[in-house]
């Protein structure tokens, strides 16, 4: 009852935030709505019993992504150009109705060959039958670094190899020519 | 007795951290160098109170002497070729080890609190606390070594104590001299640690393993002298003992490798009180020590004697004529290093690790009185000291008990390790003559080290002052308590009833007791018995040392050396006629100093004159440098050098690589003519002409844009999927 | 999975029989709705006092800044002025309502209740008592740190919707700084959880003891060094000088909320002040000891013995009520620090910020983590202070053989 | 009743608008955004997976790792981005067709 209200309310927090990401005209307001939908998806994460997820999506996706997405968002802003150096009208940038159309095709293409290929391996698992949820934390920690130690060590180089790369490539540096 | 990790880790970790807290702390300079150098002194008085214990337990404890605490953990595995190879590290406590403990941190504390006064001045001279960072970093890796298990975790501490040592010379950067001192300090004793790493090859090699249990076990079990072990020739255990000792002869000075321990007391003085007086050159003993089964097996004694003999009584005639005050007291450290190496080769064990003990405190004692001396009056050369007795009453005292301990008078602690050290080499003498080599070496050695620590004291402190303008610039000895307490302390322990009598059981000292506990040096250090490892077990990291006290009887020291009555009455003469021997010899050597220096009966300048050759070759240590450098590296290495390049250069260069271009280049041509007709014009065209009618097609797809892209490669799943 | 404020009300004996009575009138088992219902009231009261507590620390915050300048502060208002804040609330409400022409009309109605909702969330986790604590997560710290950095999105999209040069470069000040200093702090708050071993408030508090010296600031001293490292930088997240660069009202007005006004403006001023109770009473559960009451007078088991005649319940109530209290008086001491510091030090550079915490707080941070690691490995978890007084009696007691 | 398939169509609705936004958006942080979505639908059936068929937690972890690799992608695509701003004054996706400035 409990886990199902939750459910419903995370659900409808992530589809609508995904939906209004789709939708939105207003680069600003998209994010907020992804973070909407961020949030839903951590409470589907603490609806399945994922705790630790939760609280890992919390802090990387609210305190991180979309802060830097904002960040983004701010220091690439400004008149936005509708002509290139060609003289051709561009596409605008949040869309037209022609591009969401080909989305919308695209879209449902990928949702024919989802079905296709993977429907005969679905078989659905019910609710009634589930062992109570436990902490996790402890577990994940375990397996952080016992089987997938490997792993965990290269996600950290990864996370490593980010923050140099992240520094050096947006550093201002001169360019020939002078332009910023 | 439960002994956890928790309680031995932090002999080593105290002052590991004090280092690492230190080398940020102690560059700010002002009350954060202050803090730095408080904390240095905190940090390795806080491991002495470690050692206090485990020396306590071990000594007042009534364990048998071979008792030990050993404990392992994995420090990594290496998997390979279906063999698994695993690398243990460890920590190993016997006797030997709880007195060293012992002796390096409470000779490390009160060296730290004398360099608070004597590098004060230091502070403001843009160094600030490095000092303090070098010396807690080294006392670390001393214990460190002390409390390893196995060779090569001693190597590395070994090393790491040759990086600080050569930091800590390299002090006052700013003097040339002091540069190339360093330098040499530390390519010196390079050429012999090369010789311990191959040595710990050898034996990691054959028996997988290089902890002293192991080590010892293979040679209960015959491995090192066994005929299908040999290396190059000749036995495992003569090859791995000289190597290894090699090594030892270049931490510890030995001939021919001695010529650095002279120019490294470039340092401040009270790190060459700790470094190369009283543990690191000491740890080339030790080493020798520890591995003595192997010297045993590998029948290398009798080498490594007269090794140490030639080291005493060479260094004691360089000694002789030295007129810097801290140059005698370098060449007679090497002079007594020279008699631990010479106690290890007659097989006297004991007596050699207590002139270890004993030396590491008495010279530690005359280099600190040295600092204050030198501190004091602001120069070196004691021809322009004397009469300093007035001003400087506490330097005076300590050193006096210092020389006197050194010049082996009885009642002081070097007249007990020394006289011993020279009574086995006597009786070695007695079975075999070619004994008499080091043991006349020795003695006589012994008669200049009286001569020459006597000639010290008096030219400086007795007498009336030969430069009358130092000795008014020369400050008053006041009543500082981190100059004077470091002295006094030491300077007690200088007399030989620590070391002869018995600590444990009744009563303090103990003297000519025929049975029971008699001479606590003498029951608790005893030479490895390598049966005993056959069946070893260690414990874990970890674990709590589980063994009781009644597991072991009661530990008594065999007076008879195991020897029938009659061999052992034999020893005990022999050993009363040293005794004698180098009491006498002692006396002598101090009554000619007071006739020379005191009384002018005897005229040195005279004798300078006389002898002006032979006194120039004794300034000059033997010319030992020289020999290096003109005849070793100018004579040998560099037309070597030169012979090399110029093969390099005339032959290797000349017919090797430009022949070899020359045969290229005709190949090249012939090539050339190939590839213009076959693959330029046919091959390379016709692809580029065909690629060019593809490209008109490709070019459009690929137009760049990522969107278009991903409708792609949706379309080929889509495709991929209706073909299924 | 986790307790909440409700399973420890359940305890009560009164509590079964009331649900099962409510069943019986409605006709269907009530369990879930009562538990809703007093998890709801427990929520409301919880918000409500620290509404009062954000009103009554502006009230603080001036009455203590007039002390530090030797001035008298409010003091009409109410017996000391201090219903200042009830007249200031009146007027904010009051006041007009101005939303600037070119401001993005809907993020400027959201900014404030982020940063409202951010805060509240985080209010959750707090343990205020072993009892009474919202719901101790088992993932606490790692929740809140979450939903603590939503205050950072808040002030952001506040400074980007008011379309003002000096919001706009408030907010992002505000932001940068947020996520910057979130490393030091979450990399001090990684080595309290390397100590305790768990995540969760109630288990770091319990590996705490009452007393001083079983705190774990004196655990050892990497964990002395890291409670500075981990308040500074909540001085830095919660914007308190002399991190209040996003605010510096020297040089951007008022920083990312110069365009609000009224009750909008009150939203981010209470967001402010409860976020510093907050995260003051992270630092005091983490480092300080928490809700612990010395021997054993917050368990209730000094009062059971020493007075049998008392129910165990009561007893335990009266444990809770201490702790609630020992609790309150330490984040309220670190409160009144933060105030202190605000009136005392003068306001950083940004340049000087971001070289604070990248170059220096960081490292530190980091050294502080390994160092407790080895600590931790080396001394078994023993403190500092154990193994000092086990050294001395090893000291004491080893004489005389063993 | 909530099941499995429940979770499942919620990420698969989750990835749809995330194809949907990577596709019609011309504007590259909104792309970005799309791939977060897409992102977070695969890692919301490794959690739905791991709770509903083995319970054995190896999901979790891996969800774990897709959300690091999210925000090392966030932080390194961002600065892409923000270079690619310096240079070309625009973030139009049209404009990024060539591998030299």
């Amino acid at each position: 009852m409990f886990l199902d209200t939750m459910f419903l309310l995370s659900a409808l927090a992530t589809l609508g935030g995904a939906l209004m990401v789709v939708m939105s005209k207003n680069l600003m307001h998209a994010c907020m709505y992804l973070l909407l939908s961020l949030f839903g998806v951590a409470g589907l994460y603490a609806t399945l019993g994922a705790d630790f997820l939760a609280a890992t999506q919390l802090v990387v996706y609210a305190g991180g992504v979309v802060i830097l997405m904002l960040f983004a968002i701010m220091l690439t802003g400004g008149v936005e150009e509708f002509v290139n150096k060609f003289g051709i009208n561009k596409i605008p940038s949040m869309g037209t109705t022609k591009t969401y159309t080909i989305g919308a095709i695209v879209s449902l293409i990928f949702s024919f060959v989802i079905l296709k290929t993977l429907s005969p391996l679905f078989k659905n698992y019910s609710q009634a039958d589930l062992p109570p949820m436990e902490s996790t934390v402890e577990d994940i920690g375990v397996l952080l670094v016992t089987d997938h130690a490997l792993a965990f060590e290269i996600s950290s180089v990864l996370l490593l190899g980010a923050l140099i790369g992240a520094a050096v490539i947006s550093r201002p540096r001169k360019i020939n020519g002078g332009s910023k | 007795m439960n002994y956890t990790v928790s309680s031995i880790a932090p002999i080593v970790l105290l002052p590991f951290f004090a280092f690492v807290i230190n080398a940020f702390l102690a560059r700010k300079g002002g009350k954060a160098t202050v803090a730095a150098v408080f904390l240095a002194c905190a940090a390795i008085a806080g491991s002495s109170i470690y050692a206090i214990r485990i020396f306590n337990d071990f000594v007042f404890g009534n364990y048998s002497a071979d008792y030990n605490i050993h404990k392992i953990f994995t420090w990594f595995d290496l998997n390979g070729g279906g063999q698994t190879f695993t690398v243990n590290m460890g920590v190993y406590i016997d006797n030997m080890t709880a007195v060293m403990l012992l002796m390096v941190t409470v000779v490390a504390t009160m060296i730290h609190i004398f360099s608070t006064w004597y590098m004060h001045h230091d502070m403001n001279y843009g160094r600030n606390g490095r000092f303090f960072v070098y010396m807690s970093l080294f006392t670390s890796a001393m214990l460190g070594l002390v409390l390893s298990d196995n060779l090569f975790s001693l190597f590395i501490f070994w090393e790491l104590m040759g990086f600080c040592s050569y930091s800590l010379i390299g002090h006052y950067y700013e003097k040339e001299k002091t540069g190339d001192a360093n330098v040499k300090a530390f390519m010196t004793t390079r050429i012999g640690d090369v010789f311990f790493l191959l040595g710990i090859v050898a034996i990691w090699n054959q028996i997988g393993s290089v902890a002293y249990v192991d080590i010892y076990r293979a040679i209960a079990e015959g491995i090192f002298t066994n005929v299908d072990n040999n290396v190059m020739g000749v036995s495992l255990a003569a090859f791995s003992g000289v190597c290894i000792f090699l090594g030892t002869i270049g931490k510890s000075a030995q001939f021919p490798l001695n010529v650095w321990l002279p120019d490294a007391m470039n340092g401040p003085t009270p790190c060459s009180a700790l470094i190369h007086a009283a543990t690191m050159v000491a740890a080339g003993v030790y080493l020798s020590l520890r591995i003595y089964p192997i010297l045993e097996a590998g029948h290398l004694t009798y080498f490594v004697a007269v090794i140490g003999g030639i080291t005493a009584l060479g260094a004691a005639t360089i000694a002789l004529v030295q007129t810097d005050f801290k140059a005698v007291l370098a060449f007679s450290t090497i002079s007594q290093l020279g008699y631990m190496v010479l106690g290890v080769g007659v097989g006297s064990y004991n007596a050699a690790f207590m002139h270890l003990i004993t030396h590491a405190i008495f010279k530690a004692c005359l280099f600190l009185a040295a600092g204050s001396v030198i501190h004091g009056i602001h120069l070196q050369e004691m021809p322009r000291m004397g009469g300093l007795k007035n001003k400087m009453k506490f330097t005076w005292i300590a050193m006096w008990c210092c020389t006197l301990a050194i010049a082996g008078v009885p009642f002081f602690s070097g007249f007990v390790s020394k006289d011993r050290i020279l009574g086995d080499a006597l009786v070695m003498a007695t079975y075999n003559a070619k004994w008499w080599i080091p043991t006349i070496l020795g003695f006589a050695g012994a008669f200049l080290t009286a001569f020459y620590m006597c000639r010290m004291m008096f030219l400086a402190f007795h007498g009336t002052p030969r430069d009358q303008e130092a000795y008014d610039h020369c400050h008053e000895e006041k009543l500082s308590w981190n100059r004077n307490i470091p002295l006094l302390f030491l300077s007690v322990f200088t007399l030989g009833v620590w070391f002869a009598g018995s600590l444990t059981g009744q009563g303090f000292v103990k003297l000519g007791s025929k049975d029971g506990k008699y001479e606590w040096f003498k029951t608790l250090i005893q030479k490895p018995k390598v049966e005993k490892f056959v069946d070893y077990q260690r414990q874990p990291w970890g674990s709590t040392d589980i063994k009781s006290t009644q597991t072991f009887p009661t530990a008594k020291y065999d007076n008879t050396y195991g020897l029938s009555e009659e061999a052992a009455h034999h020893v005990h003469v022999v050993h009363y006629w040293g005794a004698g021997l180098s009491v006498i010899i002692a006396f002598s050597g101090i009554f000619l100093a007071f006739l020379m220096y005191i009384k002018g009966s005897v005229n040195p300048g005279w004798w300078v004159n006389s002898f002006n050759k032979y006194y120039r070759t004794l300034q000059n240590g033997y010319f030992m440098d020289h020999l290096y450098i003109k005849g070793f590296i100018q004579k040998g290495l560099l037309p070597f050098n030169n012979l090399l390049a110029r093969f390099d250069m005339g032959v290797y260069d000349r017919y090797g690589v430009d022949g070899w271009a020359g045969v290229t280049k005709y190949i090249m041509g012939v090539a050339k003519w190939f590839d213009n007709l076959f693959v330029d014009q046919i091959m390379v065209d016709g692809t580029g002409a065909s690629v060019k009618v593809f490209n008109v097609i490709l070019r459009t797809i690929q137009s760049g844009k990522i969107q278009f892209y991903i409708i792609i490669i949706v379309l080929v799943l889509l495709g991929y999927v209706l073909a299924l | 999975m986790n307790d909440t404020i409700v399973s420890y009300l359940a305890q009560a004996p009164g509590y079964s029989l009331a649900v099962s009575k409510i069943s019986e009138i409605l006709g269907f088992d009530a369990t879930g709705l009562v538990t809703f219902l007093v998890f709801g009231i427990a929520v409301f009261i919880v918000v409500n006092v620290m509404a009062l507590v954000g009103g009554l620390g502006t009230y603080a915050e001036r009455k203590i800044s007039a002390d530090i300048q030797m001035r008298q502060g409010p003091n009409r208002v109410g017996p000391y002025g201090l219903l200042q804040f009830l007249a200031d609330g009146v007027k904010m409400i009051t006041k007009e309502d101005v939303t600037p022409r070119d401001a993005d009309k809907t993020l400027f109605f959201v900014a404030p209740l982020l940063a409202l909702v951010g805060v509240f969330m985080s209010l959750a986790v707090i343990p205020f008592s072993s009892g009474f604590t919202l719901t101790s997560l088992n993932i606490g710290v790692f929740y809140l740190l979450g939903v603590s950095s939503l205050v950072g999105v808040a002030i952001f999209v506040g400074g980007y919707a008011s379309n003002s040069k000096w919001s706009m470069l408030g907010g992002m000040r505000g932001a940068s700084q947020i996520i910057s200093y979130e490393v030091p702090v979450t990399l001090s708050i990684l080595a309290v959880v390397l100590m305790a071993g768990g995540l969760s408030f109630g288990t770091i508090t319990e590996a705490q003891g009452g007393l001083p010296h079983q705190w774990f600031i004196l655990h050892n001293p990497f964990s002395f060094i890291a409670f500075f490292v981990l308040f500074v930088g909540a001085l830095a997240e919660a914007n308190r000088a002399p991190f209040d660069l996003p605010e510096a009202e020297s040089e951007l007005v008022s920083g990312y909320h110069t365009e609000f006004t009224g009750m909008r403006f009150a939203f981010f001023a209470l967001a402010e002040y409860i976020e510093v109770f907050v995260l003051c009473g992270v630092c005091a559960a983490l480092f300080l000891g928490g809700y612990n009451v010395p021997f054993g007078l917050g368990s209730g088991d000094f009062i059971i013995k020493n007075f049998p005649a008392v129910h165990p319940m009561i007893a335990k109530q009266i444990g809770n009520v201490l702790q609630l209290k020992v609790f309150v008086l330490k984040t309220l001491a670190l409160y009144y620090v933060v105030i202190w510091i605000r009136w005392t030090l003068p306001r950083l550079r940004v340049d000087h910020l971001m070289t604070l915490c990248w170059k220096y707080m960081t490292p530190i941070a980091i050294f502080n983590l390994v160092g407790i690691a080895i600590w931790i490995y080396a001394f078994e978890g023993k403190s500092m202070l154990t193994l000092m007084a086990s050294a001395l009696s090893a000291m004491a007691g080893s004489g005389g053989g063993h | 009743m909530i099941s499995l398939s429940s979770y499942l169509i919620v990420s698969f609705a989750l990835f749809l608008c995330g194809i949907v936004v990577i596709i019609a958006r011309k504007n590259i942080i909104a792309m970005l955004l799309g791939m977060e979505l897409i992102l977070n639908a695969g890692a919301l059936n490794f959690a739905a997976y791991t709770r509903f068929v083995n319970q054995n937690l190896d999901g979790h972890v891996m969800s774990l790792f897709i959300i690091i690799i999210a925000a090392a992608e966030a932080a390194v695509g961002l600065a892409i981005v923000i270079r690619f701003f310096q240079i070309k004054e625009s973030i139009h996706i049209d404009d990024a067709v060539e591998l030299q400035s």
